[in-house]
């Protein structure tokens, strides 16, 4: 044994600066968040994504910068509410059942048009559920959650460098249009390791003319989402409409993998996407053109890339960590032209290649038409 | 929107000329009085009445000062008036 | 703008005794005829005014018939969601050290459904100032039992008068939180009359002042009035408060921790 | 046959309750009514309205961009409503408070001063009470016995005085609009 | 005078048993659902529900029943949890804030598997919003809200006669399946009055084996959501997804009027709804034939009706007091086959019959693809 | 089952000085080695085997290392979502007036989460009794700061030690509760050693009587340990409990309104 | 799940046979023991060990009386443990 | 080229620390790694694991459904995972507190008394690095250097005498299962 250690001696000389580190993607989203600007950050203790929390409560006050644990997740939002509106940069966390008691305050981040990112490590649901991880909080996060028309959107990172990234893009996406923007992960995300190349982004800042800062030498201004005349408050959603209106033409993100010679695509986000991109190797072993179409964004979703590069496949397999929620959006942007088949596990199971394997042999196999098929598809539930 | 007042919504403030005049102890922005009365029951020299006849912009029977004479300018009117509807001003010896 | 109201400007040779203050803009109030929030906002542009708080004030409005107090006091504000002003008030004060922050929430927003977001504002000891105006109802969803509707109140969610066996008692939340240690100041006034009027502004002013040198949260708890929805003329509102209210909700100074003049608490 | 009809005045002048004496009146009658309020805050200071309409077949939208006859009990509703009026649509001004002459020459217009005439019944509540009144004379909606009985039903009948000057409010609103000639 | 009433006087006698009587909306669902049973409520004030929560004030303890203002939706969302875990007939109602508080809560409801009607009198949003009608929460009730996997029924009333008895049909949805069901009302079905003929149902009780009555001579029982092994929870979310569809199966309400010779149909639900009548009298008039498709479960959504119904129209109008947002199940069930309209306002505004008659005549002329008319529809704020 | 533990019966001739009650299902928990919960659920089971309660029971499990509290106590359940177990619990009690109500819950879901409910229902003064486990710390989600975690303890949210300035001080919530009228019997008890055992059991005790009574809310806090969250081995942990914690946290019946020894409220 | 029980796992609860015996004060359900050591503590006897060599079926060191006829049977173990591990008998003058 | 891997055991035996070296010593080598643990309240007593994949492409599912290499250290995670190893997979068994044998015959089984050996390093919590060092031994996924040197950096320079027992264990298991006969 003193031979190895001798060895290792050795080889700690080499030279490893710009060497990756392993994170959590819990800590690597925090600390994307922090190289990025984050001026406060607001939370509540929720597993699994605690592990963000503590990097904040850690990391924050070392800069000087601002660390909360709120006394519930309804008062993190609000704590964020107000120090958004102020113009700080504004981070908040928690995962499913903690991201419902948000919903009342998202609405009102929506309708006072404040800047901020929402991030969501998603476990099994309803309820208390499990802590296992899960896609279940897809229709939340890109259609209901709060009342009043308003969309919010969804970043759904794939791999923990991945999350990084979208961090960075979240806080502009949030600054460029005044709006609270979600990171929709899940537990996997959350909790795996894996190497991060530590090069992170830091949005440029551009103050506006509504940050809160005291109405020295200028008129009062005011952060509000009431407009009790309705005709005043239907202005001002026209407005939000209008905005929604230009996100969802520009800030689109998908990608795709292996589609030029592909017959069949899988759909998916997020951990999904990991288990489709191992079932796609095992399919192409067997002889199945399978290539992969990933969200990125949620909301928008990509309908129109997604019904351009499907257009003329054979058939369209949507996986999720749900019983089937995306797919609505899939079946929306395809209109019947391709077969939808869904494959999803719930409650914290993850589905597996092999599972997924067996789905695209019965893609392949089968045509049927898509209400057959997504039906059929949307019960399967393992 | 159009709004007509009815002719006796009463004194409006208006930018006192100078020179000698009967003193006015007080300004009463009686657009803005929503006649709850409470400057009346305030006041200990019981010169504050409800306008009788007809109502001001806001529909509400608007206060009315009765003797100006009488006015101490304690200021107790304005102290518990939730509308800010009262200037008072002192009496100066010249008037 | 600011300065002591009195120094303020007028085309007038009169000496001005008293005048509307400059902190309040220059329009009629949408509350009804003899509601206590008129006097109350009064008080605060008042000292807005006198103390010049205004081109460093960030407000926090609840909702409440007071969520328009932003169209009368002109500072910077933003609107809260229902009883959650403490959180946003935190939220504003911690990325805001310079600011002077203050809260304006009624009973219902406060004593009910903000009861958390008081109860650890006070806790941590956020520096900022509560204006806290409780007339024992929610006045602007038409006059439902607050928790701080008295017994045997009647209103349009105890239609028969408020029975402890099956609603509780009213909650005395300004001398819960008086216990924490993380309030510097609580006190209790009320606008029955000027001279309470006269203390209840005074006690606003030591709230700011104590926030200005950096203390913990202060909170000052105004007995007020709502007429309509206790459906009395506003002259038997004001009665009522000066006789009844006042018996349940003792007024004066709870704790000034700045005297040092602190009950039972657990920091020992 | 369908009669819409909006009520618009200050939060004070117990329009709300002259709808649903209207609206009570139409029930009583086997008819299919709808009565609409504004709520909220609004009824704090600034103006109140409420709509009712009266068919013979189901009602379909409460809110109506076409009203039959208009009630303004002050100027802010008659500056409101006004436009909402069908040709030849009734509208009736509490001259009292109303100076503004309205801007339409297609209506049947009626000055009723129904504040004084309130106040000469005794309370300004009742100003809503008068409007109804001549609202009934000039178009037979319902049948003043209905309104009447209407009237009885909602004090009750533990508030016998208030009815006698409910219905005498009623009376003197409705012979005010045989006298006063149309605009 | 005298002469006036002395005829009423002999009128008066006229008997009138069974005359309708005239009542709020609000105060005649509150009305319906203790006629039906309902053993207790729980709620917080909030415009434009105020006066049921009054109503109920009221009349529960004239009755010997549970009232409770709770010290918010929150709490009054849990005390339901509570109560209906023993088996009693519990309603609880809001308005768009107040439900948004409640997402958590119904998440646990579902997962948990309580009865219950829950009522939203929907008002203009986001945020503090208006007191005005809306209908813009429709996303929330049918998709969104809670964290998870879980559906949740919603009856839509378009009267307040019909509104009383769907809250008897809620109640026993509700019981048959276990299921938290949701009224979707709004402002203007709230604060109106019609008249009501006094004819109430109470639905027949049927005592299950998941009570909690104490475990007197029985094994405990233990209401929950939580499943902390994945696969427990899985297995309980596929029992979840078989109940949600035999409800998609069985619970399917929807009302057509001048559907048969109807060459558009207009697709609306609540006051929506009662607009398009009278937009239809008018371009029936102007020699439209146009027919009227009402939804009345929400979700289920009556997806195969509406498909059936309009396979052979020349055109869609859907029409909603929101900026689009049913438009999207329409789409889902139509898959392209006929051209949709969109027209809506928002933030308290109700449509006129007007402007409805308006895009009946562009949709009677136009001829479009339905992506163009859709995004051209819900962009369309006035 | 139930009845007084000594009198069950046994196979065995040796007369039985103590053994686990028949209310302890009969399965081993999921707690850590030397967790507090497992010793309060031991007294809550032997009080329910004596005062043979179990058949009118419906407990309350909140969320935190005690949800499952259902798998240990044979009797109805009904899981609540985090903080709003008095909620559930004013559910439970009012269509169940003849039930046994008590809720079981931590310090984060009681007094940070749950702040709003627990006021509530203690000013409405239901008739419940609420067993509050104070262990200084949110054990299930992996040691963060509770609002009761004493100042300079390292938590995983406050790796340098609880610090008053940010996050403020630790909070006296049974106290803040005694406060309230609807209280009837708020005590604080701890698990540190054989004798605080038995008074504490003694204080769940009375309160399960006073709530049989037809009292109002009845509140025993117990001080309790979190070896793992604190890091320390569960005697340490022990020691830790026995001489800081209870300097912060008083031992001792806080009010007993049924003894009329009731501190300062609003009641007069 | 198949659980394979580690031979070191010690005593199991046995029904004691009826007749004279060597005494046992306790019994300890050892396969429930978690070895947190509070009980050998509060033993005021120090008879109370916990196990050196394997694991029970949760994977701890399980405790162990060293010393059955030094127990007074005061039960204090019992009343600190967590896991309700232990029954405790009277020392009844038969034995 | 991938492989993975999973290690199960009981909470105290410091196995989601040893695939956090053995993570590390792959990042070391400039290679992809994924690193999954079980999480939450299953660490409180009962079983945890966490599965470490190392690869020369971009890593999928870090969840896998087939297992290259399995380290079993109490007998719930052999019953778990067994039946995921790919045939002819690496088996290491906890032979200490592991009687069963495996119901597989396609494998390679390699039985370590890891905690007798650990006690005898002198902590029960080195029982995994003792299997890690087994690991390396059997299948040269990453070379035992980058193993030690993943150890000294995520130990910390400041503990070093820890340093030292975690080598001497990582060394003792690697060296026993080159003596382990495989069955
Ligand atoms: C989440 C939510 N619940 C309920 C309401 C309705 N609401 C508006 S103000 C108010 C309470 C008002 O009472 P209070 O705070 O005492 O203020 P006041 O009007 O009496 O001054 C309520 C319940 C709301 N806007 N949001
Ligand atoms: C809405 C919501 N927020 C957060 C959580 C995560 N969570 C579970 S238990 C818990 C707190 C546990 O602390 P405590 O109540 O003190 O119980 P302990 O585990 O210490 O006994 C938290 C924050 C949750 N389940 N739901
Ligand atoms: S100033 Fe004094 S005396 Fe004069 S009117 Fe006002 S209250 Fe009366
Ligand atoms: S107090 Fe003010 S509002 Fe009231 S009557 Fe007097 S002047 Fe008018
Ligand atoms: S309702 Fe009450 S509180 Fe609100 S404005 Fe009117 S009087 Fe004031
Ligand atoms: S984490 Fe703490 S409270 Fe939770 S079971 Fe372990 S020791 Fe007990
Ligand atoms: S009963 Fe007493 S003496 Fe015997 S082992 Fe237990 S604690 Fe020790
Ligand atoms: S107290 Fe109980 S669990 Fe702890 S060591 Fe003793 S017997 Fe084992
Ligand atoms: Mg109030
Ligand atoms: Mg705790």
């Amino acid at each position: 044994m003193a031979v190895l250690a001798a060895i290792a001696e050795s080889v700690a000389e080499i030279d490893q600066a710009d060497r990756p580190v392993l994170m959590k993607g819990n800590e690597a989203m925090a600390e994307a968040a922090i190289q990025a600007g984050c001026d406060a950050y607001f939370g509540y203790p929720i597993t699994p994504q605690a592990e963000l929390l503590e990097w904040m409560a850690r990391r924050m006050p070392e800069l000087g910068r601002v660390f909360v644990q709120a006394e519930s997740e309804i008062a993190a939002i609000n704590m964020a509410l107000g120090a958004a509106a102020t113009g700080a940069r504004v981070l908040v966390s928690s995962s499913s059942p903690g991201i419902s008691l948000m919903a009342e305050g998202m609405s009102y981040l929506a309708g006072s048009e404040l800047p901020m990112v929402v991030i969501n490590v998603m476990r099994g649901g309803p309820g208390l559920g499990s802590i296992g991880p899960s896609q279940s909080d897809y229709f939340q996060a890109t259609k209901g959650h709060g009342h009043g028309d308003y969309r919010v959107p969804v970043l759904a990172p794939s791999s923990i460098a991945e999350a990084v990234s979208l961090v960075a893009d979240a806080f502009e996406v949030a600054e460029r249009y005044r709006t609270p923007v979600m990171i929709l992960a899940d537990g996997v995300i959350g909790q795996a390791m894996e190497p991060v190349v530590p090069s992170y982004r830091m949005p440029p800042r551009t103050l506006g003319d509504w940050e809160l800062t005291g109405a020295d030498g200028r008129p009062p201004r005011v952060v509000r989402s009431l407009h009790l005349e309705p005709e005043g408050l239907e202005a001002h959603n026209r407005a939000l409409q209008a905005k929604f209106k230009r996100i969802s033409e520009r800030e689109v993100r998908w990608a795709g993998e292996g589609l030029d010679d592909a017959e069949i695509a899988i759909v998916a986000y997020g951990t999904a996407a990991r288990v489709a991109r191992t079932a796609i190797e095992r399919a192409r072993e067997h002889g199945m053109n399978v290539g992969l179409f990933r969200p990125i964004s949620l909301w928008p979703f990509p309908s129109e890339a997604l019904a351009e590069t499907t257009r003329s496949l054979r058939a369209i397999v949507v996986v999720e960590l749900s019983a089937g929620q995306m797919v609505e959006d899939v079946r929306l942007a395809i209109e019947g032209r391709t077969p939808v088949f869904f494959h999803g596990r719930t409650g914290g199971m993850v589905p597996t290649p092999g599972e997924v394997l067996d789905v695209l042999r019965r893609a392949w196999a089968l045509t049927a038409p898509i209400e057959i098929c997504a039906r059929e598809g949307s019960t399967d539930g393992r | 929107m159009v709004v007509a007042v009815s002719p006796t919504s009463v004194e409006r403030p208006k930018a006192k000329p100078f020179g000698p005049q009967q003193f006015e102890p007080l300004e009463i922005v009686s657009d803005r009085c929503k006649g709850c009365g409470l400057c009346v029951d305030a006041c200990p020299k019981h010169i504050l009445v409800l306008g009788d006849s007809g109502v001001n912009e806001l529909g509400y029977h608007a206060v009315r000062l009765t003797d100006p004479a009488a006015c101490t300018s304690c200021a107790l009117c304005a102290r518990v008036c939730p509308d800010a509807v009262f200037t008072v001003y002192a009496r100066s010896k010249g008037a | 703008m600011g300065g002591d109201a009195m120094s303020t400007l007028t085309a007038d040779t009169r000496r001005i005794i008293y005048q509307r203050p400059s902190m309040l803009t220059d329009r009629s109030s949408h509350y009804c005829p003899g509601c206590g929030h008129g006097i109350i906002h009064r008080l605060v542009a008042e000292l807005l005014d006198e103390m010049d708080l205004g081109p460093r004030t960030i407000g926090v409005a609840s909702v409440g018939c007071s969520v328009f107090a932003y169209d009368y006091l002109p500072v910077d504000f933003v609107e809260s969601p229902h009883g959650r002003a403490p959180a946003v008030a935190t939220g504003v004060r911690r990325v805001r050290p310079d600011a002077f922050v203050f809260t304006y929430q009624g009973d219902g927003d406060l004593a009910a459904i903000g009861t958390a977001e008081i109860v650890h504002a006070a806790a941590r000891g956020e520096r900022f100032s509560v204006i806290f105006v409780n007339n024992g109802i929610y006045g602007m969803t038409g006059g439902q039992m607050a928790p701080t509707t008295l017994l045997n109140q009647r209103t349009t969610s105890t239609p028969t008068g408020r029975e402890a066996s099956s609603t509780g008692y009213p909650i005395p939340i300004t001398e819960m939180l008086a216990l924490l240690p993380g309030v510097t100041y609580a006190a209790r006034g009320s606008i029955a009359d000027p001279a309470w009027i006269g203390r209840t502004k005074a006690m606003l002013r030591r709230a700011f002042e104590i926030q200005l040198g950096g203390g913990g949260l202060t909170i000052v708890e105004v007995l007020s009035t709502c007429p309509v929805g206790w459906g009395m003329t506003p002259a038997k509102a004001m009665e009522h408060l000066a006789r009844d209210v006042v018996e349940v909700y003792p007024l004066g100074v709870i704790v000034d921790r700045q005297k040092a003049a602190t009950p039972r608490t657990a920091e020992a | 046959m369908q009669h819409a009809t909006i009520l618009g005045g200050f939060g004070g002048q117990g329009l709300l309750f002259a709808g649903h004496v209207l609206a009570e009146a139409a029930v009583i009658e086997g008819r299919n009514v709808s009565w609409m309020p504004s709520y909220g805050p609004e009824m704090r200071g600034g103006t109140a309205s409420c709509t009712v309409i009266i068919a013979d077949h189901p009602i379909g939208s409460p809110i109506v961009d076409q009203a039959d006859s208009i009630v303004a009990l002050n100027p802010p509703s008659l500056a409101k409503f006004e436009s909402l009026l069908v040709p030849g649509g009734l509208l009736i001004l509490n001259s009292s408070l109303i100076e503004a002459e309205s801007r339409r020459t297609d209506l049947e217009v009626a000055l009723v001063p129904c504040s004084a005439l309130a106040r000469a019944v005794g309370d300004d509540r009742l100003v809503s009470v008068i409007a109804l009144g001549a609202l009934v004379a000039r178009r037979p909606i319902v049948s003043p016995e209905s309104v009447q009985r209407a009237l009885r039903e909602l004090i009750g009948p533990k508030r016998e005085a208030l009815i006698a000057v409910d219905l005498a409010a009623f009376s003197r609103g409705y012979e005010q609009a045989r006298l006063v000639q149309a605009v």
